[in-house]
């Protein structure tokens, strides 16, 4: 309550005397103050640019994604050393059974992880955005209407679905031709993701505009003659994008956790190619003989999605200190 | 209000009637063959002929889904001659692969699903509300920073990686569950106690990714809801902390986690798919799983995902009832 | 006086209200402005007073087409601009502008003072000369703001500071009709009076007709021409200002004025009041008959059934009001 | 591995089928002289599976499920002799006073039921009810997936489209022409076959052949409860719960001559997570309990590591023989070069240590017919023993057989080696097969071979694979034989009628002799010169490398401490279950 | 007033420290009430007015703010300072000692619970008996405010009453417990001027029913004419006039006083004369300047001799009997500045 108190008496109190920051300077200072969310911050670039760069870095190890190393593996295709076979030459160790190497497979399998994320959320946004600006800017039938089927979707078991629904669609597209393989499988999949994950962030916006529109801004812009293309472009967008922005970095890491889970529930990407997800499945059959291998991509995908969990909390305190405070 | 709570029924019954309808549509336009997959070793095209007639397959989708209706208000009956059988309403349809009235499967896969609903939803909601409390009372002190670190702890682990942690770290590790019983339906009535330890687990790992939510939720409510004028206005009156706490600010912050609860409780009746898979039990999301893996068991499927969507327009339609009840100005204003 | 700038005959505008929900109808109408006549001559200032739901704000942005209005006429320079699409009015906003109540909801607070004021230019294709940003500090400088926080954000100015930036911004194209609508109520008392001083300068300068909407009396009184009192979305009485605040005929009017507090212990406490009974009836379900009979204390049957017309009373004609028995 | 997975999770449904010879490798059983078997306790087995695939005796054919329900169950007119050993290949009468005499060429088979058999509510078993059982496969919209072997041999005429005139015993559409093929005289049942049958007897050891009180015949809910006429009856199934057995009172010890049922109460768990399955084995939390899936590889080996644990596990080659199928419909594998280069080009050694190296997985084969059929085997040439065949893969080889391919046929060259086409391989999806696929992927594409896999579900693989429009260019595939004769594999795999025939190979211009040659080879009633048949079929299936790469698996068990009396019961290639009892 | 003052501030300070630095909202704040007798405190927002009430009705988070100073409620058992004592002590003054009402009727009611119950709870915290008799007691208070058909209303919900009638619940509420010293914080700023007029009335008639020390809390000086015995006039977080009410109308000592009283236009003056503004905008409340923080606007800080408004923070000094200013301007200046300004 002190508070309320507070934040009248200094908003009112504010002078041109106060040396002022811009909105994104602020955001900004807010963000570097916050130590957690700058580790969150640099493991999140860290973790990508493994990624981006799997190529390099395997190859400077001296690795790859898909050779089956030979002599690895004993006479039952275990590795054949401590820890699931970590050595100089592997540092993760090689996979059972198969006799790849587990660092490898981890960082292209983080490659797919983060391109469905990227995509789906990007997609997930766009679709959200767009929708959520017309219909919240412009209300009416067409509103309605998408609301209750926003409604009407998440009343479906989405998960179940994107299960049931996952093979045959893949062999739909790739009977179209539309792409093959674990191209259509990603494809399928993203697109469920996004199916079903659209509404969130459409509901967001869509309140958002509806507020926003009825601030006097909107109201200024109208009277000056400014088409509702302008309106939407220029006052309500900027102000739409800290939101944007927000729900992109919460929404990365859930995307990621959900690969994995839809990886490990068979749906998704498929071997040769490797995800977290299908490393884990995989590595649940061999947990008490190779405790490594299911251990070390477990903690690995943890910290991935608890650095972007991190990440977008400081971001999502630092454009909108009020959320979640 | 009773004007109100015709509309929304009858806004709920349409809401039913389009999901039911859209779930018969999306299963019957996919080239999957239920007929082909469940006819067995002798298959030839009469074979399929005969199953896809057995299965009620062979006619239009928009007549199929007349029988199904049907079949809810007057039951129905399946097969011919000797090997007829009665399904009694509300009949969901009869699943070939397990011999059984998919409402028969539905009803004992139910309780299952029912107490692993019921006891991870109580478990998340009081550690994820007290925990929020907590936190929002002693905002950025250590229980504060403690709990967001389970928040984040929470909502970054997968339920696939913390019930497989779990079990086979935990339970199984140290034997705390008794594996041949393992997942096993037994009635809390008949033995609360073997019930209390088939589910504590799962319970732990769903509660683990629901309470995160709550907790946040609930700190960040119970905080902004501290600074409405009503309660100071409270506080002016001269009432101490503790009621202001109970009687003021609570009842305003956590009046919106109903909206929230009762979703992911529908959901979560819908079957815990992860979970359930993890566990063995056999509840609503491993029948409609097995029904969509193993044997493409179309009547369970359409039953199961019907049923859970069901669960979420009804869960929908209660919240709102419970939430006017809750908040005199929609009440009075519906 | 010749042709009025504007010309409103019977300007109404009713929104619906719905059941809200998923299925929402309508539920009925709220006659937010029902029936306002006016003209403005250029340089004229007209205030707009009423309590709050009184439909004075409406009036103003259906005025200024940001409402499509229900019914009425509106015409400005002589053209009919009722129905006219929003495409159709974009010429026209260059001569009719707007300030607003709000300080800080009014500008968006991601643009910089440069844009927010030079939107004006921008939306309208028009290029000052020297350019917009000169223009814009030239702007700035008239209402009062330093021309070299032309690069600053909303945020970082004070209330008063801001409602300057709103009113360069109003007056970019040299409109000839502004409707300002409680263009102070926002501020802190002794920040109105510099904004009022710098609306009366800007008034002189350029000879703009102002639609002055407030419910403050006094600032209205201090400002305004002519007056049009309004209560539930109609009009109670209009006169000229001088006629209005010496000699009311309303009752409601009557009650308005005796309600003001006045900055003066004696003459205040000694000064007869009327306090009006109960509030403001809801503008869903109006009183039936006049609109104010149930806090009048004059209301009798017929105030209850027959809707009084507004009419001219008195010597002056342009002093009309609507009452079945005018105070004397 | 690319053969038949017994998945990890699920039993795969239609294709395990019972063998009549097995040779037992490691320890084949565990009944000690020494040791009195002990009547009373409770018996559990514990699976992975939800359910027996079937427990209808009518559509029960996985060689487990078989073994099982028809050592506790249901009994047939013939039943495999319960004992460790080859002597358990021999058939014994169980229902029937004798094992059935054959005449008119092995066309008419007639058999004797034995007085004094009941039901579980205490009526005689009559001739009538045995009829009423082998007609109600007849029924195949409502008795699915059981063996076919009645319904093709009975002498009954058939439809344009294959399908048997009678209908079954719910339409009895046909019914006239049923009763002609299958008449009951007091206690003499009589089976008139189409052809010469010359081990119909052995066809009988199914329960498809087992009698059913029609008055009990709940149709597709017979699968739930079968009416017993064994030593135990249900007390309760659940599917993906467990099946309970307890003793049946109508049972009498006089009239049965081949079960001795101990224990008081059989429970089967279902539906255990592998890791907990495992579990319970490896730390022998419930001594009282068999497993009855192999173990995972991991645990497998853990568990046949340790030396108290000597006497709870054995280690067989099982009845099968794990395969990829070439479907050799134009289009697909229709190019010898190719089929070739495929199989050369595979790293067999590293599938076999994936799945459990020789030890536990098997050896490579030679031959469609495993070794244990004894007769019907014989050493193949080519294939394996090929001198350019390496265990660990050729892919030089592989690539010189492409190069020959591109003259040969070009289309299936392009085919296997062009970027955006590939082989296509179907497989089911199982973590085991997704290191297969990897595997088979990698040394493929040593020999530029381009390979692409299709995972199915488990449950659905082999009725997506069986549908011919639907198969893809190589299966992979597993058969045992269903008794000790090369019959029951070389015309069901290689013949268009047969029952699994994954090679689509009809339209192969080698196959009308083929094909002419098995079907004179079937009714061949001289048991050497048949034998000779099938051997020479064998190396033919092999040089055209209609299947490839041949596994001959090994299959293992393992019980609790508490277990006694088990042995491995060679014919039906599983636990010999009427032996089993609960140590005190 | 010769009546032993009920409550009396000496040297309160508040501050908030926040991450630009300490916020000094009220500054050496000292005043006394009596009971009967009306403070008007008026001054723009951020002036310290609210701050100051909250201060003494011990609602100020002690975990955030810095409070400093003496706020002595003289009761019947003997004097309590507010400011020292314990949470608990503190606690159990308000709703019975003291008691207050806010500027926004529309939220500082409950929204869940009714009327009645919102009422009852304030009443029972301090009184024996039943919910029958906090009902009857609850009807009786929304009589005696004029809710008509209370007996009625008492069950409905906040959101079913006008924002003139809820702050009529709110008086209710808060003289429930019959305090001795009611704070009004802008208790007419959101409602309409008829309903001002209303609610001003009934604070008045309250005052005298229950012979209350009132603190009217409001930046209208029309508001401030119409009640106030006295009147604090307060910027940037100092109180730079306190005086009787008359003399502060009449005879303003402090420029911005003066200032304030001539930048409002008056009902009845009808001849258009341009407004007198003062200039500038009000100082922020961290690192004040050090002098007199309203220099900078002041038109007769040049007056002053040498340069003292900038270096030296005015006293309040004594003028006159009870009426202090905090201003260096000599008094010949100010009677000059007043007619200058003002023309009377």
């Amino acid at each position: 309550m002190a508070a309320v108190v507070l934040n009248d008496e200094l908003n009112s109190t504010e002078s041109q005397e106060i040396v002022q920051r811009t909105p994104k300077e602020i955001a900004w200072g807010r963000f570097k103050r916050n130590k957690v969310g700058i580790y969150a911050g640099g493991a999140t670039i860290f973790f990508l640019a493994c990624s981006i760069f799997a190529p390099l870095i395997t190859r400077a190890f001296g690795v790859d994604n898909h050779t089956v190393y030979e002599g690895v593996l004993n006479e039952f295709a275990m590795p054949i050393g401590p820890l699931g076979g970590i050595s100089w030459s592997h540092p993760l160790g090689l996979e059972p059974g198969v006799g790849r190497d587990v660092f490898a497979l981890l960082l292209y399998g983080s490659q797919l992880s983060f391109l469905v994320a990227f995509i789906s959320t990007f997609a997930s946004i766009t679709i959200g955005m767009l929708i959520g600006i017309a219909t919240g800017y412009f209300k009416g039938k067409i509103d309605s209407t998408i609301g209750r089927f926003a409604d009407f979707l998440l009343s479906f078991p989405g998960t179940f679905m994107i299960i049931a629904l996952s093979l045959p669609l893949v062999q739909r597209v790739e009977a179209i031709g539309l792409a093959h393989e674990n191209a259509a499988r990603i494809l399928v999949l993203v697109i469920f993701l996004v199916f079903f994950g659209w509404t969130g962030f459409y509901r967001l916006i869509r309140s958002q505009t509806m507020s926003l529109r009825e601030r006097d801004f909107v109201m200024a812009a109208q009277a000056m003659g400014a088409s509702s293309w302008r309106i939407i472009v220029k006052e309500l967008l900027p102000n739409l994008w800290p939101t944007a922005i927000v729900f992109i970095s919460l929404s990365l890491p859930g995307y990621i956790a959900a690969e994995a889970t839809f990886s490990f529930l068979g749906v998704g990407v498929q071997a040769p190619a490797s995800t977290f997800g299908l490393v884990l499945s995989d590595a649940v059959g061999y947990w008490r003989d190779d405790p490594a291998y299911l251990l070390i991509p477990c903690a690995i995908l943890i910290a991935i999605v608890l650095a972007l969990n991190l990440l977008g909390d400081a971001i999502r305190d630092a454009l909108d200190p009020k959320a979640g405070r | 209000m009773l004007k109100y709570l015709a509309r929304r029924l009858s806004a709920t019954f349409l809401v039913i009637t389009l999901v039911s309808m859209s779930v018969f549509g999306i299963f019957a336009v996919l080239p999957m063959d239920p007929a082909a997959l469940t006819c067995g070793k002798a298959c030839s095209a009469p074979v399929i002929e005969a199953n896809r007639h057995r299965l009620g397959l062979d006619v239009p989708v928009q007549v199929q889904y007349g029988r199904f209706v049907k079949g809810l208000f007057v039951g129905r009956d399946f097969g011919e001659g000797a090997a007829a059988f009665h399904c009694p309403a509300p009949a969901f349809g009869y699943s070939f692969n397990r011999h059984e009235c998919v409402t028969t499967l539905i009803a004992e896969a139910f309780p299952v699903t029912l107490s692993l609903a019921i006891g991870a939803f109580v478990l998340w909601l009081s550690v994820g509300v007290s925990l929020g409390i907590l936190a929002a009372r002693r905002k950025n002190q250590w229980q504060d920073r403690a709990a967001t670190a389970f928040v984040l702890v929470g909502t970054s682990l997968p339920t696939f990686i913390s019930g497989i942690l779990i079990l086979l770290f935990v339970a199984l590790k140290f034997n705390l569950i008794n594996p041949i019983e393992m997942g096993r339906w037994v009635s809390p009535l008949e033995d609360p106690v073997a019930w209390f330890r088939t589910f504590i687990f799962p319970w732990i790992v769903l509660a683990l990714l629901y309470a995160a939510t709550y907790t946040r939720f609930t700190r960040s409510n119970v905080i902004e809801t501290s600074m409405e004028d009503y309660i100071r206005t409270a506080r002016a009156k001269g009432l101490n902390e503790r009621d202001i706490l109970r009687k003021h600010t609570l009842r305003a912050a956590l009046a919106p986690i109903i909206t929230l609860a009762g979703l992911d409780f529908a959901g979560l009746l819908g079957g815990a798919i992860i979970t359930e898979g993890i566990f063995n039990l056999p509840g609503l999301g491993r029948l409609s799983i097995r029904a969509v893996l193993r044997d493409y068991d179309l009547p369970t499927i359409l039953a199961t995902t019907i049923l859970a969507a069901v669960f979420v327009v009804v869960a929908n339609l209660l919240v709102d009832i419970l939430y006017a009840y809750i908040d005199p100005r929609v009440r009075v204003a519906s | 006086m010749t042709e009025p700038l504007l010309r409103i005959e019977g300007l109404q505008k009713h929104f619906a209200t719905t059941t809200g929900g998923a299925f929402s109808k309508v539920k009925g109408t709220v006659k937010a402005v029902d029936g306002i006549d006016l003209d403005i001559y250029p340089g004229q200032t007209i205030g707009l007073v009423g309590e709050s739901g009184c439909g004075k704000t409406t009036a103003g942005r259906t005025i200024l087409k940001l409402y499509e209005p229900t019914g009425g006429k509106i015409t400005f320079e002589g053209q009919d601009i009722t129905h006219l699409k929003p495409k159709q009015m974009k010429p026209l906003r260059s001569q009719m502008q707007m300030i607003f109540q709000d300080p800080f909801a009014s500008l968006n607070p991601r643009h910089t003072v440069g844009t927010l004021i030079g939107a004006a230019f921008e939306i309208q294709g028009i290029t000052p000369e020297g350019g917009i940003e000169a223009e814009v500090q030239r702007l700035m400088a008239r209402v009062g703001l330093n021309p070299e926080h032309i690069n600053r954000y909303p945020h970082e100015f004070s209330g008063g500071q801001r409602q300057r930036i709103g009113v360069a911004r109003a007056i970019a194209l040299k409109p000839k009709l502004i409707v300002a609508d409680e263009p102070v109520s926002a501020l802190d008392v002794s920040i109105q009076a510099q904004v009022v001083n710098l609306l009366e300068d800007l008034q002189d300068e350029f000879n703009m007709a102002y639609i002055f909407v407030a419910h403050d009396l006094s600032v209205v009184q201090h400002i305004s021409d002519r007056v049009i009192v309004m209560y539930l979305g109609k009009v109670m009485e209009e006169a000229d200002k001088v006629d209005l605040f010496t000699h009311p005929r309303h009752p409601y009017t009557k009650a308005l004025l005796s309600a003001v507090p006045v900055a003066d212990p004696i003459k205040g406490r000694k000064r007869e009041r009327i306090i009006l009974q109960g509030d403001l009836p809801s503008p869903v379900n109006p009183p039936a008959g006049c609109v104010f009979n149930t806090r009048c204390w004059k209301a009798q049957d017929k105030c209850r059934t027959q809707v009084p017309e507004l009419m001219q009373i008195g010597k002056d004609p342009s002093h009309r009001i609507a009452c079945h028995f005018p105070e004397e | 591995m690319s053969g038949l997975k017994t998945s990890r999770r699920i039993l795969a449904s239609t294709a395990a089928i019972a063998l009549a010879v097995g040779v037992t490798v490691a320890s084949g059983s565990s009944a000690n002289a020494a040791e009195k078997p002990v009547t009373g306790g409770t018996l559990y087995f514990i699976t992975n599976a939800e359910q027996f695939d079937h427990i209808d005796p009518a559509r029960v054919y996985t060689g487990r499920d078989i073994a099982f329900l028809n050592s506790y169950l249901y009994r047939n007119l013939v039943s495999y002799k319960p004992v460790a050993g080859s002597a358990g290949s021999s058939l014994v009468a169980d229902l029937a006073t004798n094992t059935g005499v054959p005449s008119n060429a092995a066309k008419t088979w007639k058999f004797t039921l034995r007085a004094g058999v009941t039901w579980e509510d205490g009526s005689p078993v009559t001739c009538a009810d045995v009829k009423y059982g082998v007609s109600r496969p007849f029924a195949s919209d409502v008795i699915t997936d059981g063996p076919q072997y009645l319904v093709q041999a009975l002498d009954i005429p058939t439809e344009a489209d294959g399908s048997s005139v009678y209908k079954g015993p719910y339409k009895k559409t046909g019914q006239a022409a049923f009763d002609k093929a299958v008449t009951c005289s007091g206690n003499t049942i009589t089976f008139n076959l189409n052809r010469s049958f010359a081990d119909f007897n052995y066809a009988l050891t199914y329960p498809a052949g087992a009698p059913v009180k029609a008055s009990k015949d709940t149709g597709d809910k017979y699968d739930l409860r079968p009416f017993s006429n064994g030593p135990y009856k249900i007390a309760s199934y659940k599917i993906g719960d467990q099946l309970e057995l307890e003793r049946n009172a109508a049972w009498k010890k006089s009239s049965d001559t081949v079960r001795t049922p101990y224990p008081d109460n059989i429970v089967v768990r279902f539906g255990l997570a592998e890791d907990v399955r495992d579990q319970i084995m490896l730390e022998d939390q419930i001594p009282n309990t068999a497993s009855l899936d192999a173990l995972q590889p991991a645990n497998l080996r853990a568990f046949f590591a340790d030396p108290t644990k000597k006497d709870q596990r054995f280690n067989v080659y099982d009845p099968y023989v794990r395969y990829a199928a070439m479907n050799v419909k134009k289009g697909h594998m229709d190019c010898l070069d190719v089929r070739k280069a495929v199989f050369f080009a595979i790293n067999t050694q590293a599938l076999i240590d994936l799945s459990g190296g020789r030890e536990f997985y098997g050896d490579p084969g030679d031959n469609p017919v495993k070794p244990v059929l004894g007769l019907d085997y014989k050493k193949t040439t080519g294939n394996i023993h090929d001198p350019n065949w390496k265990i660990t893969g050729n892919p030089t080889y592989s690539a010189s057989l492409l190069e020959k391919a591109k003259t040969s046929c070009p289309d299936a060259y392009s085919r296997a080696t062009a970027a955006d086409k590939g082989i296509v391989w179907d497989i089911s999806n199982t973590a085991t097969n997704q290191k297969a696929a990897v595997l088979i992927g990698d040394a493929l594409k040593a020999a530029g071979i381009n390979i692409k896999f299709n995972f199915i579900p488990s449950g659905q693989y082999y009725s997506t694979v069986q549908n011919r429009d639907k198969q893809n260019d190589i299966s992979s595939a597993g058969w045992g034989a269903d008794w000790a004769n090369a019959s029951t594999v070389i015309p069901e795999l290689f013949t268009k009628e047969g029952g699994f025939n994954l090679s689509q190979n009809w339209d192969d211009p080698a196959y009308a002799a083929f094909k002419k040659k098995s079907d004179a080879t079937k009714v061949e009633t001289n048991r050497a010169k048949q034998a000779k048949g099938w051997q020479e079929l064998s190396q033919y299936v092999m040089d055209q490398y209609w299947i490839i790469r041949p596994v001959f698996s090994k299959g293992q068990e393992v019980w609790g401490s508490k277990v006694g009396g088990v042995y491995y019961w060679e014919p039906q290639g599983n636990f010999g279950f009427g032996g089993m009892y609960v140590k005190n | 007033m010769t009546l032993k003052p009920f409550l009396e501030v000496k040297n309160l300070n508040v501050a908030f420290p926040t991450e630009d630095g300490l916020v000094q909202a009220s500054n050496e704040i000292s005043f006394t009430v009596a009971r009967g007798e009306t403070l008007a405190v008026v001054g723009e927002s951020g002036s310290g007015k609210s701050v100051t009430s909250l201060a003494v009705m011990g609602l100020h988070d002690r975990k955030r703010t810095q409070i400093s100073g003496q706020a002595i409620l003289n009761l019947d058992s003997g004097p309590v300072d507010v400011i020292s004592a314990d949470d608990e002590v503190v606690r159990k003054l308000r709703g019975k000692a003291m008691s207050m009402i806010f500027q926004d009727p529309m939220s500082a009611l409950h929204p869940y619970y009714s009327i009645g119950n919102q009422l009852i709870e304030a009443w029972s915290l301090y009184n024996e008996g039943d919910k029958a008799a906090g009902k009857k007691r609850a009807i009786e208070m929304l009589d005696l405010v004029g809710i008509p058909d209370a007996a009625k209303r008492v069950d409905e919900f906040p959101h079913q009453f006008s924002g003139g009638m809820r702050q009529r619940v709110m008086i209710a509420m808060a003289l429930i417990n019959n305090p001795s010293l009611l704070i009004a914080d802008e208790p007419t700023t959101a409602l309409d001027v008829t309903v001002q007029s209303q609610i001003l009335q009934l604070i008045r008639d309250m005052q005298k029913e229950f012979n209350m020390a009132l603190i009217l809390i409001t930046h209208d000086l029309g508001v401030v004419a119409e009640v106030a015995d006295r009147v604090n006039v307060m910027y940037a977080g100092k109180i730079v006039e306190s005086g009787g009410a008359e003399d502060i109308y009449y005879r303003p000592d402090h420029p911005y006083t003066i200032g304030l009283l001539h930048s409002i236009p008056k009902i009845g003056e009808l001849e258009s004369k341009r407004l007198v503004a003062i200039p500038g905008q009000p100082p922020s409340l961290i690192n004040l300047p050090r002098g007199c923080s309203f220099r900078a606007r002041c038109a007769f800080s040049d007056r002053v001799s040498g340069n003292l408004c900038a270096t030296t923070a005015p006293t309040l000094d004594t003028k006159t009997n009870e009426h202090f200013s905090r201003c260096h301007l000599p008094e010949a200046e100010l009677l000059k500045a007043r007619k200058e300004i003002g023309g009377n």
